[in-house]
């Protein structure tokens, strides 16, 4: 058994198939890569993962137990993070308060406490912080971590949700085009930082469409084209597939060593 | 049976005065996501305006024309003064300078007219018009065909121009809007003039029934916005189906239930309406994507 | 020179009683001024509008006592802003006259606090007393949701026994309703109705008044003190108002008062004074003000400026002559009016007529 | 074509760009690339005008831009695909476009529509769409193609290869370089330096709010300093 | 020691309390003083759900209605005593915003106000229409509450204007204390994540609706005791305390003076609590100036007064 199986997902949207009995499974320490064309229903497969979407049909199954359909924040509690493809930042509160959410749930208390400012509510807000500012750290935001967060540039927004995805500390993370936006060489960093994180034991699934990353780090890839598997296997053979180099790759494949 | 029919011609007429003030908010919120809470006092100026100028010794028809303009100007004004310097400022507080907005135009009435309650003839007459044994005013027909009218006009305009595509598209992303091209200030101020004059001459036709004096504003703006919530904000079909609706509930409860508690019973049905749709009975739902 | 106060509601949903009730306060100080003050000292109004609410009502209660420092207060347009200035007069020890209509403000009897208008429990009884005379024994109710309309409506229905007459439908609307047919449908449709009471002020009584022409109810139709002006007739229309019946106080029918009668000079005088400094029509709230002030009046001629002994003079007022009626104070009664200041009024061809 | 000068912008009191000076010729693609944060996007922002100037001017068909106000722009022939697309997302795709072509109501706006659906079918597939139920790279060619709507005699681009598959940024980079034929300008901000310099006719290097290099795009594709810190290689 | 916003916050506050009525050249100044206080109570309220959790309500004018009867009744018909028909309010006003708060909350923006309104309406309208207990439009005494009567045996004589602006000053500083604590958090902190992005607060594990309940609870509170203490003072209540206008009046309070700040929230309470008191001078143009100000605020200082005058402060001395 896996961390994290996807049994035959799939979702319409008024007719249209977005997503059609997909299945894989994802183990700790492993990277999975969703690839496949714009529209290829990628996105889509994360937020039903993620329980952003009510899946029309199949099942997710988390460390042996059917999340299907489950609320982000149960999922939350039993290790799944994830970030967007559309940034999804707490615009008006700092960096450092960012990277802090992602500890919400081990620095959450009763109400009351926090209400009265009980010594137990700041402990945990404490313990929140050190953790975030390393994290700040990791991803190289240290120096903005009292800036809004509404003010920084777009990739750095990229790199923070990473931060605060990572703060949950998760068994399954969902990264969402994590290097869009980035250039080659900011790229590259987090490529380092998505493996280290790997072998850490986590479980990612990963949607990119800079191939060189993903070819780079991906133990497995999946490859979906209007909502249906095309492929799957190793990056080499993914890469030589006629469908897959039809569908997406084109002949970037040959630029990318240029 | 005369009496389910007198209720119904209460309720769609009290409907109309609402749908009409509903109305006006739709083009204002389309234009920027702002609900005017300035918006009653449109209304109370196209009717007050209106008595005076008739007062005054001007026709009814010129007064009203006189009336609707002006309070055209005073919208634009609005606009210009108000909401275009505040630009970029949260919608809370545009919303909170509509609402000074709607004090001072309410101060400056009390002024400028006074405060007495007045009314002006009805357009053709006060013999009731006798259906089946119910009664309905010859100017309740002027406030329904009025209602209608806009609304038809409002729907073409958003769903058949251009212009009206530009309304909804900068309210949507100012940003991209100013990028293709629509001056977004103009867009603006033709909205605040169409609301206005929309308000006040929502005025001129309920006048006659509803009667008019410096701070009828208030109400009418409430019951508006309700209703326009009810059938989803931003939608002409919506402010027209939730105005009558509206109205149609304060009839049947004041008829059938309690008098007492007739706005109680269109709150519970407009909370019970949302609960079930959120977006109200037409409104739209975001399409925003993560 | 003397301070007196004044909290009223000139504006916000009152304001169709506190503006000419202002207006009558800032007239009459003017004119005392001008003939020289009271025993030779000048008057100084202190005046705030507020606007019908009751807790700035106390505020400005608490700012004429403690920083304005007044011999006395006139106002409390409303019953709400009454009650609560009630407080302050009473701890304070001021001398406090309302412009008020319920009984509660009066009785039972506080120290401090008296009132000018006459109750709206007068005003039913005087309205059951013309039915009781025309044989009307059941009747419907329509009231409106404000505090006049509520307050009156439980007065009604706490007298109507008395009068022998039964309230078969009771409705309400709310005072800035557009519509009151589907109210006005139900007690046409309540059998055995012999007459319609409305108790209310502002718009609703005028358009209760068209949608029951508009209904073709054909009972007669009875309206409150709360549309004593000029002003009804217009707004309801003189189709609509024809035979409507309202108590009163002689104010509105100045002209036709009989020569005789005691009123007669004051209500005209009063009338024609504020119709001329304003430009609009005089009303009986108007009139509630002036005889707020004359009484006070009255009252620092006779005890100067100290508020003890004004309070004692205004509560010794008798056979004081104003626009409500001839006015009688004692230690029981703050009030001082009793049934005949009120007159039946029935609005004939567009004006006023005195029902005998 | 475009002289900008010594531009100076900044968000409330942090400058962040600090005097910029760049050029476009008529006809020509240039390319700016940048680390994260350095201000390429505010660049653009102040060339379509919705960024407050501060300092130095923008020269546009030798008229001073700066005073110009943004709506007026695109008469000028200046459109614009932003940085996170900023599409319409209430209207449909088929909207969107239209306005694209807001100041036109001409035969050619049916025309320009067809011909991006051409570039872009899919968009064609999803015209009655509301835009904001595109998959993000569905919109990055909707925010492109609506650019092109406007009929632009010089088009700025700011990431428009971000959030697409390979194939399509091939295509798009394709169009762009086509773009030289119809004799449109290009000024082109892209986090794939590699694929725009080759496409590119020129290129400037730009670093915190600084413009620190720049040359022909083979100058710089073969710069090592380039190569390591923007390629990767 | 660093001063963090939080006791800076507190001591301004207790300084403000403490120090002004050394300038109050009359006993009505501790009544306007007592009512800025209640108010300011109020606002810390909404700041907590408008401010941090970024939920607009219309209707919370309803709770302080509840506070301010509970007052009213509960000694009357219940027997309790007065500060007890605080507490009684309070918890009855929690659980109100607990049951209304779970449907309504899973609207947003407008609708989310315009269900608000409706409760606030509702609330008001059996407040006005249910005669036989509240006695109806025209109010109903309220008991007194006898504080001022035990610190009197004690040997702390005070006016009744001087006991109350003490009195809602302490209890005003209590609220922003508990909501200032709330702001740093893990709390405050995941109410103000949801007002960025729900979803983003849901994937890092908020609970979303649960959050943003217990805002709506926390603030109906607030305004509960605020209603309380008003009714208390005045020893009377009408049901206009429960308006919308009542309610239209704590946003803009909150909004005015900057809704994201507990001290903006409570400066902007107390200009508009002396605005009217003020603009008195104006006579008739009183309503037009009041708007005027509000535009004005709003358009140059579009982040409330107070936040945006620290800006400027800040801007020039930098
Ligand atoms: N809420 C929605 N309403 C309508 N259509 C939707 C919705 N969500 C997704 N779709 C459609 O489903 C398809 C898959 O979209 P998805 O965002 O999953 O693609 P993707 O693989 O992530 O693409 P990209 O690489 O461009 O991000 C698209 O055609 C999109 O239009
Ligand atoms: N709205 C804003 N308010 C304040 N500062 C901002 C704002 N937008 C951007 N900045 C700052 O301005 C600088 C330049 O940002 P800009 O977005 O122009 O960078 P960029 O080069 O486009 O970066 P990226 O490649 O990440 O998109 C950054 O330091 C950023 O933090
Ligand atoms: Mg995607
Ligand atoms: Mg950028």
């Amino acid at each position: 058994m896996s961390l994290l199986d996807i049994k035959g997902l799939g979702i319409t949207f008024g007719g249209l198939r977005a997503v059609n009995e997909v299945s894989f499974s994802v183990n700790p320490g492993e990277i999975v890569s969703v690839i496949g064309p714009n529209g290829a229903g990628k996105t889509t497969l994360f937020n039903m993962i993620s329980g952003v979407y009510l899946p029309g049909a199949g099942q997710v199954v988390l460390n042996g137990e059917d999340v299907t359909g489950m609320r982000p924040d149960l999922l939350a509690r039993r290790g799944m993070s994830r970030t967007f493809q559309n940034l999804q930042i707490f615009q008006s509160m700092t960096v450092l308060e960012n990277a802090i959410s992602g500890y919400h749930l081990q620095e959450r208390g009763p109400v009351l406490a926090d209400l009265l400012g009980l010594p137990s509510s700041r402990r945990r807000s404490k313990a929140a912080e050190e953790g975030a500012r390393a994290l700040l750290a990791r991803v190289g935001l240290e120096r903005a971590a009292e800036r809004e967060a509404g003010n920084l540039s777009y990739g750095a927004l990229k790199r923070l949700e990473i931060a605060r995805a990572l703060a949950l500390n998760p068994k399954v993370l969902l990264l969402d085009e994590p290097a869009a936006g980035c250039n080659a060489v900011e790229t590259e960093e987090i490529d380092h930082l998505i493996a280290e994180v790997a072998k850490s034991g986590v479980a990612i699934l990963l949607v990119e469409h800079d191939m060189k990353m993903v070819m780079r780090i991906s133990s497995h890839i999946v490859v979906l084209d209007h909502g249906e598997k095309i492929a799957e296997g190793d990056p080499a053979t993914v890469s030589r597939d006629p469908a897959v180099i039809a569908a997406y790759l084109g002949t970037e494949a040959e630029n990318a060593d240029g | 049976m005369s009496e389910l029919l007198q209720f119904l011609f209460s309720g769609v007429t009290v409907g109309a005065v609402y749908a009409l003030v509903a109305l006006g908010f739709t083009i204002i919120y389309n234009a920027s996501d702002v609900v005017n809470f300035a918006q009653g006092e449109f209304v109370m100026l196209g009717g007050m305006a209106t008595v005076f100028a008739h007062a005054a010794g001007l026709p009814l028809p010129l007064a009203a024309l006189v009336a609707i303009v002006g309070t055209a100007a005073v919208g634009v004004a609005l606009n210009r003064l108000a909401i275009e310097p505040a630009r970029g400022a949260p919608v809370v507080s545009l919303i909170i300078i509509t609402i000074g907005a709607s004090i001072f135009i309410r101060g400056a009435a009390q002024l400028v007219f006074d405060k007495q309650i007045h009314t002006f003839p009805a357009f053709s007459g006060d013999d009731p018009i006798r259906i089946l044994g119910a009664t309905i005013l010859p100017q309740s027909l002027w406030v329904i065909a009025g209602a209608v009218l806009v609304f038809v006009a409002l729907w073409l305009f958003f769903t058949r121009t251009l212009l009206g595509r530009a309304v909804l598209a900068t309210s949507n992303n100012r940003l991209a809007a100013q990028l293709v091209g629509i001056n977004t200030n103009f867009v603006m101020t033709l909205s605040f003039a169409l609301s206005a004059g929309i308000g006040a001459l929502a005025g001129v036709l309920v006048t006659p029934i509803t009667l008019t004096s410096y701070d009828v504003g208030l109400t009418l703006a409430l019951k508006g916005f309700a209703a326009a919530m009810l059938g989803g904000m931003g939608n002409p079909k919506g402010a027209l189906a939730g105005g009558l609706l509206l109205g149609l509930l304060e009839a049947m409860t004041a008829g059938y239930l309690s008098s007492q508690y007739k706005d109680a019973a269109a709150f519970v049905v407009i909370l019970a309406v949302l609960f079930l749709m959120p977006q109200g009975l037409f409104g739209r739902k975001s399409t925003d994507r993560v | 020179e003397i301070k007196i106060g004044a909290t009223l509601s000139a504006t916000g949903p009152a304001s169709f009683l506190g503006d000419p009730e202002a207006k009558t306060l800032e007239m009459l100080v003017e004119e005392v001024n001008a003939a020289g003050g009271i025993n030779g000292e000048m008057l100084e109004l202190v005046m705030y509008d507020d606007g019908g609410d009751p807790n700035k009502a106390r505020t400005f209660a608490t700012r004429l006592v403690e920083d304005d420092e007044v011999a006395a207060i006139i106002g409390g347009t409303t019953t709400g802003t009454t009650m609560s200035i009630i407080p302050v007069a009473e701890d304070a020890e001021i001398p406090f006259i309302s412009l008020a209509g319920a009984v509660d403000i009066i009785d039972p009897v506080k120290a401090w606090v008296f009132k000018t208008p006459h109750t709206d429990r007068m005003a039913c009884q005087k309205i059951f007393e013309d039915m009781q005379k025309r044989g009307v024994t059941k009747i419907g109710m329509i009231s409106g949701t404000d505090g006049f309309g509520a307050s009156m409506q439980a007065q009604c229905k706490g007298v109507v026994g008395d009068y022998g007459i039964e309230i078969v439908a009771d409705e309400t609307y709310d005072p800035k309703d557009a519509d009151m047919t589907p109210q006005l449908t139900n007690i046409k449709n309540t059998a055995g109705i012999q007459a319609v009471l409305n108790p209310g002020f502002g718009q609703g009584p005028s358009i209760v008044t068209r949608n029951y022409k508009q209904l073709a109810v054909g009972l007669p139709l009875y309206q409150s003190h709360g549309v004593a002006s000029k002003g009804f007739i217009d707004l309801a229309g003189v189709e609509a108002a024809e035979g409507v019946r309202l108590p009163a106080a002689a104010l509105l029918v100045a002209d036709i008062l009989p020569d005789s009668d005691p009123q007669k000079a004051v209500v005209t005088a009063y009338r024609d004074g504020f119709e001329k400094k304003t430009g609009t029509p005089v009303s009986t709230f108007g009139g509630h003000a002036y005889d707020a002030f004359m009484i006070l009046k009255g009252a620092l001629e006779k005890a100067g400026g100290e508020p003890a002994a004004i309070r004692d003079a205004i509560e010794g007022t008798t056979g004081y002559v104003g626009t409500g009626g001839i006015v009688n104070m004692t230690a029981e009664d703050h009030l001082g009016l009793d049934l005949t200041a009120f007159k039946m009024l029935e609005i004939k061809n567009g004006d006023w007529t005195i029902v005998e | 074509m475009l002289t900008v000068e010594g531009l100076r912008s900044r968000y409330g009191r942090i400058e962040v760009l600090h005097g910029i000076d760049l050029h476009v010729d008529s006809g020509e693609i240039v390319t700016v690339v940048g680390a994260n944060g350095a201000g390429k996007t505010t660049l653009l922002r102040c060339l379509s005008g919705v960024q407050p100037v501060t300092g130095g001017s923008i020269t546009f068909r030798g008229e001073a831009l700066t005073p110009v106000p943004a709506y007026k722009r695109l008469k000028r022939g200046l459109a614009q695909s932003p940085e996170g697309r900023q599409i319409f997302t209430n209207l449909t795709v088929e909207e969107n476009l239209r306005l694209g072509a807001f100041l036109f109501s001409d035969d050619r706006v049916e025309k320009d529509m067809e011909d991006a659906f051409q570039m872009f079918p899919i968009l064609k597939e999803k015209r009655n769409l509301a835009a904001g139920g595109l998959s993000g790279g569905q919109q990055q060619m909707l925010a492109m193609a609506r650019a092109l709507m406007g009929r632009p005699s010089c088009l700025l681009l700011d990431e428009p290869s971000m959030g697409l598959a390979p194939i399509v940024v091939q295509q798009i980079f394709d169009v762009v370089k086509g773009l030289k034929a119809l004799n449109v300008t290009v000024l082109l901000v892209e986090q794939n330096a590699f694929g725009a310099l080759k496409i590119a006719d020129r290129g400037y290097v730009m670093e915190t709010g600084h413009i620190t290099m720049s040359g022909t795009a083979a100058e710089l594709i073969a710069d090592p300093r380039i190569r390591e810190a923007y390629l990767g290689i | 020691m660093k001063l963090t916003p939080k006791t800076a916050t507190l001591l301004v506050l207790a300084a403000l309390v403490a120090i002004t009525p050394f300038f109050f050249p009359s006993g009505y100044y501790y009544r306007v003083g007592a009512l800025i206080f209640v108010n300011g109570l109020a606002v810390t309220g909404i700041v907590i759900l408008t401010g941090y959790a970024g939920q607009v309500s219309l209707g919370h004018a309803g709770f302080a209605g509840i506070g301010g009867y509970a007052c009213a009744l509960a000694p009357v018909h219940l027997g309790l005593h007065p500060a007890l028909a605080v507490v009684l309010g309070a918890v009855m006003s929690a659980a109100l915003a607990w049951l209304v708060g779970r449907p309504i909350l899973r609207l947003k923006g407008y609708y989310l106000g315009v269900a608000s309104l409706g409760m606030g309406i509702l609330i008001s309208m059996v407040l006005n229409n249910e005669r036989w207990l509240t006695r109806g439009p025209d109010g109903i005494d309220v008991p007194d509450l006898g504080l001022r009567g035990v610190l009197k045996d004690w040997g702390l004589n005070l006016s009744n204007g001087e006991f109350w602006y003490f009195f809602s000053g302490i209890v005003m500083i209590l609220g922003a204390w508990a909501a200032l604590n709330l702001h740093q958090s893990p709390t405050g902190r995941a109410l103000r994540a949801l007002h960025g992005s729900e979803i983003a607060a849901r994937t890092v594990g908020v609970d979303v609706s649960r959050l943003k309940l217990q805002a709506f609870v926390i603030s109906a509170v607030y305004a509960s005791v605020s209603g309380s203490l008003l009714a208390l003072q005045n020893k009377f209540i009408t049901p206009d305390v429960a308006g919308f206008m009542h309610s239209i009046e704590m946003v803009t309070m909150a909004v005015l003076g900057g809704a994201g700040s507990v001290l903006g929230a409570i400066f902007g309470a107390g200009i508009l609590t002396l605005l009217p008191q003020v603009l008195t001078v104006f006579a008739e143009y009183e309503q037009m100036v009041l708007g005027l100000v509000m535009m004005l605020v709003m358009i140059f200082l579009r982040e409330g007064l107070l936040p945006s005058i620290l800006r400027k402060l800040r801007g020039t001395g930098e």
